[in-house]
C-alpha cells in the first residue's frame, strides 16, 4: 500500500483538497467515495484469491502426492487463523496510532470500527474496507513462509508459529514501515505494496525455518519432484491477477497511481517470467512450465514495493533482474550453500524482494508520484538506496531474531518435526488422515 | 495351457490387440506398468535440480492360451510389437496348471 | 441482499436524499452512481464464480472418480437452465410488483428492460445490472440441492426438476423475502444476503431429495470416499472468495455496509473453519482438510442472512456456533438419522442457514444498519428471534412440500433414479458417455 | 470495447458533455471517473483470468496427458511475450493515430504514458488503465490460435510465430476496427468487444496454422480422447467469469451500456450451451459436460461483438444460432473436410465470431446504443448486414495471407514441428523436460 | 505352492478378500489392470468424434497358497466374484518354486 | 530360467533396483501394486465417516533371472528390500519356459 508520508508530501493535499471541495452528499459522509470503495472492495477478494486457492495451489503442485493436502492445509488454515488474530489484535497493532514500533489497543477486537470509522491512512473508504484489505496482506504473508519448511512440519506446531509470527513479526513490521508515525515508514523508506513487509520478512522467517527444521531426509541425493504441475501453474496465474488487487489496490483508491501500479505490475511480471524462462533454456537447455511461472513469481515480487514509484521501462528493468536473479537464486545459490527451502520461500521472495526494494531506490520517480522532489536515483536522488538498505537490514535483523525465538520455544516444547516415518508415509495421511489416491 | 507374459511399448497396445484378435485370442488382460532395461530412461529438470528417471513406461499384457496356440501367439507378438528400436520388450511364457472361468465355473481351455 | 423495507426505515431515505441532491449529471440518468454500478457488476462475476467453477469443484472433489464430470455437469447445465429461466419469468415473478406471494409478468422475457429501466429494489444501478446480480443467487441455490442426491439422479430428471423448483419455489420464496411487497419482508423478517432464500430452501429441498430417492446402494456399508480433495479446496475457496459478491453485494451499492458485510462474512467464516477443525480434532483426533473447508462453507452460509446486519463480534460468535453444530450436524446427525445426504446440502446448507438467521434475531444491530429503533435483541428487540422463526418455518414448509410434489410427478413420469448398472458403472460414463482416466 | 464512431454519433456527445457538466474536481484531472476506473481495473484483471489460467486449462484438459504442461506453457508463455510487445509497439500500432491501417509511434515503450495521459477512446479513466485492458485482449487472441495446432508445434516456433503474429496481424486489425481513424471503424462496421479482431482473427490463423502443420500422426484413426475434462470445465468456467470484464469491460464504463452487455453476454452463452447440448443429445444420444462447456464458450464467442448493441432477446437468438452451428462446424464440417483443428480454434472461433457478427447486423438497435438512426436490421437498417460481412471478409483475407507468410518463413528457417518421437513420447517431456506423473 | 491369480470385477474385491481371510489366508497382493474378452467395453464422445473404448477396468489378485489350500481357494473365489454376467473374470494357477518372507528370511510355507 | 516376483515397499524400489544392477541383472518389469497382510492399513475420515483402507501400496518387481542368477538375486532383494518392519514384502520364484526379446527375436537367456 501506499507510503502516506511521501503521499502527502505530494499529491495527497491536492487530492484530499480536491475531496472535500467537490464533497458529494453522500450518507456515508463527506469524504467517502465509492469508486474508490468499489475497488477496494475488489481489492480485497482479489489479494484473498492469492492465498486460497492460488498460493495453496501453487505450493501443492510442487510437493509429492502424499503431501499436497497438507502443504494445501497450511495456507487455509493459515487464512483463518490470521482473520481471527487480525481482528483480535493484529490490526489494531498494525495500523493504529502507537509509537514508533507498535500501535494502540484502539481497535482491539475491532473495538469502534462501526458504520462512521474511517482510517486516516484511507481517507475515501470504509475503515471496514481498510481492516479487510490489510488482513488479506497479514494472511499471505505468513502462508508464504510454509514454503520453506514444506514436508515436514508438524501442523500443531504451524499453528503455533504462524500465530506468534502474525502478532510479534508481521504486525509490527507493518506498523513500522506503514503505520501512523512508524519507523521506517518516517525514515522516507519506500514500500508501495509490500516488498520489506510481505516478502522480504516471509522469505527470511522461511530461510530460518528451514534452517532450524533441516532437510528433509534424503534431500538432496533422493529426487523430491513436483507431483503436479498444472495445480502449480493455476495457483501462480492466480497469485498473478490477485496481485492487481495487491498493487493497484494499494493506492487505496480508483486513480491514476492505481492504474500506473497495475501497468507496472503487468510489465515487471512477464518480463520477469521471460528472462527465467531463457536463462534457463539457455543454461539447462530447455525452457519449462516451472520456470517460467517462477521468473512470474519472482517478477510480481520484485515490483511490489516499486509498483505505484515506477514509469513501465522502470518496471522492465525491475521485472528482468527478478527473473535471472532469482533463477540463480533458487538453482546454483540454493545447492552452494545446501539448505533445504524446499519452495524457494527465500530464493524467490526474499531475493525477490531484495531486489526490488533496492530498485525501487533507484527507479522511484516524481514523474509518477506527483512529488515535486526528487524520490529514487533516476530523479537524482541517490541518497534513497541507502534509505532502501535500512529499510531491507531492519527487516532481517529483526525478523530473523524474532522468528528464531518463536521457533526455539516451539521445538522444545511441542517439537517442530514429524516423524520419520510421518514423512515418509505422506503428511497427508499422518497428520489430516486424508489421501489423494 | 499356457501363459504369456510380454512387455511393450504402450503405443503398441491396439496393434497387438488387434492382431491377437485375428489370430483367435478371445481374451488378454492388461497392467500398466514401468520398465527398466537396456533402453535409458529421461531426465526431469525443476528449478535446476536434474532427476533422472530410470524407468520407462511399458505395457505387460498377459494372455493365457491353449497350448496348440503358444508359439503362434508369441510370433504375433513378436511381429506386430517389434519396432526395431531398444526398448521393445520381452515375452515371457509359463506353464499354468488351470484355468477357470468365474461366471460359468468352465474349466481350463473352456474357460480362455 | 438487503431487505429494503428495513433500509427504507432507516438509512435509506437520507442515502436517496442525498442522492438527490448530489445528482450527479451522468447521461445515465440522475440516480444512477458509477461506484456502486462498478461493484454490483464485480459482485456480478464474483457470485457466478461460486457456482462455476467453485461449487462444481467443491461437490465434483467430493464424489468417486467415476462421477466427477456428472457432478460437474450438473452445476454447469443449472446455471445455462437457470439463466434462461430467469430471464424468462424467474426475474419477473421474484423482483417485480405482484402480491405478496408472487411477482407480476411485467418483466416477462425481460420485457423494458432498456437502457432507463431501473428497479426501486436498486435505484443507482442500471436494471440489467441488478437482474444479473439476482440471476447469479437464483442459479446457486438449485446448484445447491444437487449436493444431496449425488451419483444417484438422472440428468434428464434433474433437468426438470431444477426447472420446475426455480419457477415454483425458489422465485416465490425470493418474491416472498425480498421483492416489493413480499409477506415475509413485509412481516420483517431479516435476511440480508439469502440465509432463509437460499440455503435454508436449498438444505431442506435437498433433504426431501435424499429422502424420496434412496441412499446410494451400499450406503452406510461401502465407503464413498471422495476422489480428490483439492478440487474441493478450490471450490471451497472460490466460494469463499466470490461470497464476497454475494454478501457485501447484497447491499447493491459500494458503501460502508458493503465493508460491514465484507468484514463479518471474513470474520465469521474464518471462526467456523477453526471451529470445526478443532471439533473434529478433538472427537476424531486430526484436523482434517475436508474439515476446515466444510466449516468455513457453513460459516459462510451462516453468515449470510446476518451480514449486513451485526458487528465483527456478532459475526464470531455466529461463526463458531455454524462450526461447531454443522459439524455435528453433518457427522453424529446424519449418522443417527440414516439419511444419505451424501455431500451434506442439508447439513451444512439448511443447519447453517437455520443457526444463521436465528443469530441475525439476536445480533441484528443499529449500530449497523443505522436504524433509528432496536433491530435484533442485542438491541433489547427479543421479539425479532420470533419473526425470525416464523420466516424459518415459512421457508421449510412451502418448499418442502412444493418440492415433495415436483419428485413425485417426475418419478411417476421419467424417473428420478439411473439404473443400478449406472450407479455402479459411474454416471459420467452412463449419462454422459465421458470419462476421467 | 465500443465502436468510438457510433457512440459518437449517439450517446457519447451527452456523455462527454454530462461529464464536463458535472466536472468532478478530482485531481486526476477533470475527466476521470473513479467508478469507470474501478470498473475498468477490474475487468483487465478478468480478462486476464480468462487466459491465464482460463484457456490454459480449457486446452490443456482436452489434450493428452503427455502433452498438458506443454498447452498450458502455450499459453502461460503468450501471456508474458504479449504484453511485453504490446508495451514496446502493439499499443502504440493499434490505438494511436496514424492512417487508416496502422497507429503511429507516439507510445512506442509507452512513451508519455504518464500520471496524465488519457486516451480519447477512453475518457474517463487513465490511459495506463486502457493500455492494459487492451493488453489483456491482445493476450487471448493469439493464445486462442494455439488450440488448432495442439499437440506438434515446437515451442520455439511458437515463440517466434505469436510475437511476429501480434505485431503484423492482430495491432494492425485491432486499429482498422477500434482505433482511432481506423478503416473498417470509420466504414461503420460494428464490433463491440472483439467478434472480428480476437475471434474471427485467431480462428482463422487457427485453420491456416492447423492446413499448414498438417495433421498429428494417426489423425483421425487413432483417438486423441481429452485426458481431463474437469481441467477443460475449470477453464471454461473461468473462460464465462472473465467474459464479463471481456464484454461489459468494452464500455469502458460502470454505465448502462455495460450492464445491457452483461445480460447479453449471460444470455447467449447460456442459450448456446443448452442449444449445444440439446443438439448432441439429440444426434449422438448423450449430452456430454465437453459438449456444455463447449457451447458456452461457443455462445460468449458470438455474444462478443453484439453484447453492447443488442437487446436480451437478440442475444438469446444469437446464442441458440451460435450453440448449434458451432455444433455442428466442430463435429460434422471438420470431420467432412478432414483437417486437423486439434481444439476446434476454428470450428468454435471463426463461426462463432462470424455468427456472432452476421447477426449484430440483424440485431443492433437504437434501444441499446442510444443513437437516433437505426442501426442494424431490426430496426430497418439491412444495409448493416453488408457492412458486417465486408468486416468478416476484410479481416479473413489479411488474417489468412499475412499469417501465411509468417507460417512459410519459420518453417523454411526454424522449422515448425516436433520430431515424431517427441509428438509420440509428449511435448511435456521432449520440450520441456517435465511431465505430469 | 500355488499361485492363484484371479482377474474379477473391481466392485467384488472386497468381498472375495473377506471370503478369502475367513478361509485362512494370510495376504494377497492385489493390482489394477484392463480386460479384454468377451465383455464389451463402451463408447465415448468428445466433439462428436466416437471413441470405442475396447478395455475394461479389473483387479488381478494374486495370492500365493499352500498346496492344500488351493482348491478351496479357487472355489471360493468362484462362490463370491460369481454375478452370473459376461465379464465376471478368470482364475488362473501356477507352481510356485519358492517364496521368501523378506521380513524374516522365512522361506516356502513359513513365508506365506 | 526363473522368474522372481518381488512385493517390496515403494520407498525400497531405487535401492533394490541398484543393488540388482550391480550384481548384473540388465533389466525388470515394476508395476504399482497394493498389499493386504499382517500388516495393518489405515484409517481415513471424512466428515465423520471413518473410513479403514486395508491396503497398502507396494511395489511388485518382475525379474526374469537365468537359473544360476536365481540365488543372488533372491539374497540381494532380500538384503536390501528388508527394514525388519512388518510389511517388508514377499519374494516369490517361478519356473520360466521360454523368453524372447521382441526387438531382435532373440530367445532365452540371450533374451534376458
Ligand atoms: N530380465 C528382465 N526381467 C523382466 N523384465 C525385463 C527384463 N529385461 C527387460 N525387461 C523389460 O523389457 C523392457 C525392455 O528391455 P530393454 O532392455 O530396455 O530393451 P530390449 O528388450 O530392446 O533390449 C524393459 O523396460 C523391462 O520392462
Ligand atoms: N485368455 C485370457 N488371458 C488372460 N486374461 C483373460 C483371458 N480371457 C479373459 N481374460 C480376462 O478375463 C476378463 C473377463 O473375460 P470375458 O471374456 O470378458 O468374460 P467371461 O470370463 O465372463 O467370459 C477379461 O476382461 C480379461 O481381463
Ligand atoms: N499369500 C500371499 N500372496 C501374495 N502376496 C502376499 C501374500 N502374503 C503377503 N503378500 C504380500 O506381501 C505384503 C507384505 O505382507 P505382510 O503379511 O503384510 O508382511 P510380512 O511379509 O512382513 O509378514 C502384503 O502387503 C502383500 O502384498
Amino acid at each position: 500500500m501506499i507510503r502516506l508520508i511521501l503521499r502527502h508530501a505530494a499529491i495527497a493535499p491536492l487530492a484530499l483538497l480536491a475531496a472535500c471541495l467537490s464533497a458529494p452528499a453522500w450518507a456515508d459522509g463527506p469524504t467517502l467515495d465509492r469508486g474508490d470503495t468499489a475497488w477496494m472492495l475488489t481489492s480485497t477478494a482479489l489479494v484473498l484469491l492469492m492465498t486460497i486457492p492460488g498460493l495453496a495451489l501453487f505450493y501443492g503442485g510442487m510437493v509429492r502426492k502424499m503431501n499436497v493436502l497438507a502443504t494445501i492445509m497450511q495456507s487455509f488454515a493459515v487464512t483463518c487463523l490470521v482473520t481471527v488474530l487480525w481482528m483480535v489484535i493484529g490490526y489494531s497493532i498494525a495500523f493504529t496510532e502507537g509509537n514508533a514500533f507498535f500501535g494502540g489497543l484502539s481497535r482491539f477486537f475491532l473495538a469502534g470500527m462501526g458504520t462512521t470509522a474511517v482510517n486516516t491512512l484511507a481517507p475515501t473508504i470504509p475503515e471496514s474496507v481498510y481492516m479487510c484489505f490489510q488482513m488479506t496482506f497479514a494472511i499471505i504473508t505468513p502462508a508464504l513462509i510454509a514454503g520453506s519448511f514444506a514436508d515436514r512440519m508438524k501442523f500443531s506446531a504451524l499453528v503455533w508459529f504462524m500465530s506468534l509470527w502474525l502478532v510479534l513479526v508481521y504486525s509490527p513490521v507493518a506498523h513500522m514501515v506503514w503505520g501512523p508515525g512508524g519507523w521506517l515508514g518516517s525514515s522516507g523508506v519506500l514500500d508501495y505494496a509490500g516488498g520489506t513487509v510481505v516478502h522480504i520478512n516471509a522469505g527470511v522467517a522461511g530461510l530460518v525455518c528451514a534452517l532450524v527444521l533441516g532437510k528433509r531426509h534424503g534431500y538432496p541425493k533422493v529426487p523430491f519432484p513436483p507431483h503436479n504441475l498444472v495445480l502449480t501453474v493455476i495457483g501462480a496465474s492466480l497469485l498473478w491477477v490477485g496481485w492487481f488487487g495487491f498493487n493497484a489496490g494499494s493506492a487505496v483508491a480508483a486513480d491514476v497511481r492505481a492504474g500506473m501500479a497495475m501497468a507496472s505490475t503487468q510489465i515487471a511480471t512477464a518480463a520477469a517470467a521471460l528472462a527465467w524462462m531463457f536463462a534457463e533454456w539457455l543454461v539447462k537447455g530447455k525452457p519449462s512450465l516451472l520456470g517460467i511461472a517462477s521468473g512470474a513469481v519472482a517478477g510480481l515480487v520484485a515490483v511490489t514495493p516499486a509498483s505505484g514509484f515506477v514509469l513501465p521501462s522502470g518496471a522492465l528493468v525491475i521485472g528482468i533482474a527478478a527473473g535471472v536473479l532469482c533463477f540463480f537464486a533458487s538453482t546454483s545459490l540454493k545447492n552452494a550453500l545446501g539448505y533445504d527451502d524446499s519452495l524457494d520461500a527465500f530464493g524467490v521472495h526474499a531475493i525477490g524482494g531484495i531486489i526490488g526494494a533496492l530498485l525501487t531506490g533507484v527507479f522511484a520517480t516524481m514523474a509518477v508520484t506527483g512529488a515535486t522532489d526528487p524520490v529514487g536515483w533516476i530523479d537524482g536522488h541517490a541518497g534513497q538506496v541507502i534509505t532502501q538498505i535500512k529499510g531491507i537490514a531492519v527487516t532481517i535483523v529483526y525478523d530473523a531474531i524474532v522468528s528464531l525465538v518463536i521457533l526455539w520455544v516451539i521445538d522444545k516444547t511441542l517439537g517442530l518435526r514429524v516423524s520419520e516415518d510421518i514423512e515418509r508415509e505422506g503428511l497427508d495421511l499422518g497428520l489430516h488422515g486424508e489421501v489423494v489416491p | 495351457m499356457k501363459l504369456v507374459m510380454a512387455i511393450i511399448k504402450p503405443f503398441k497396445l491396439d496393434e497387438v490387440r488387434e492382431a491377437l484378435t485375428a489370430l483367435g485370442v478371445q481374451g488378454l488382460t492388461v497392467t500398466e506398468a514401468r520398465g527398466f532395461g537396456r533402453q535409458k530412461g529421461h531426465t526431469e529438470i525443476y528449478r535446476g535440480a536434474e532427476y533422472a528417471v530410470n524407468f520407462v513406461p511399458k505395457i505387460k499384457l498377459e494372455i493365457a492360451v491353449s497350448n496348440d496356440l503358444v508359439e503362434r501367439v508369441v510370433d504375433t507378438i513378436l511381429k506386430t510389437a517389434a519396432t526395431g528400436r531398444i526398448g521393445d520388450g520381452k515375452i515371457f511364457v509359463f506353464d499354468m496348471m488351470q484355468a477357470v472361468r468365474i461366471r460359468t465355473g468352465d474349466r481350463n481351455e473352456e474357460a480362455l
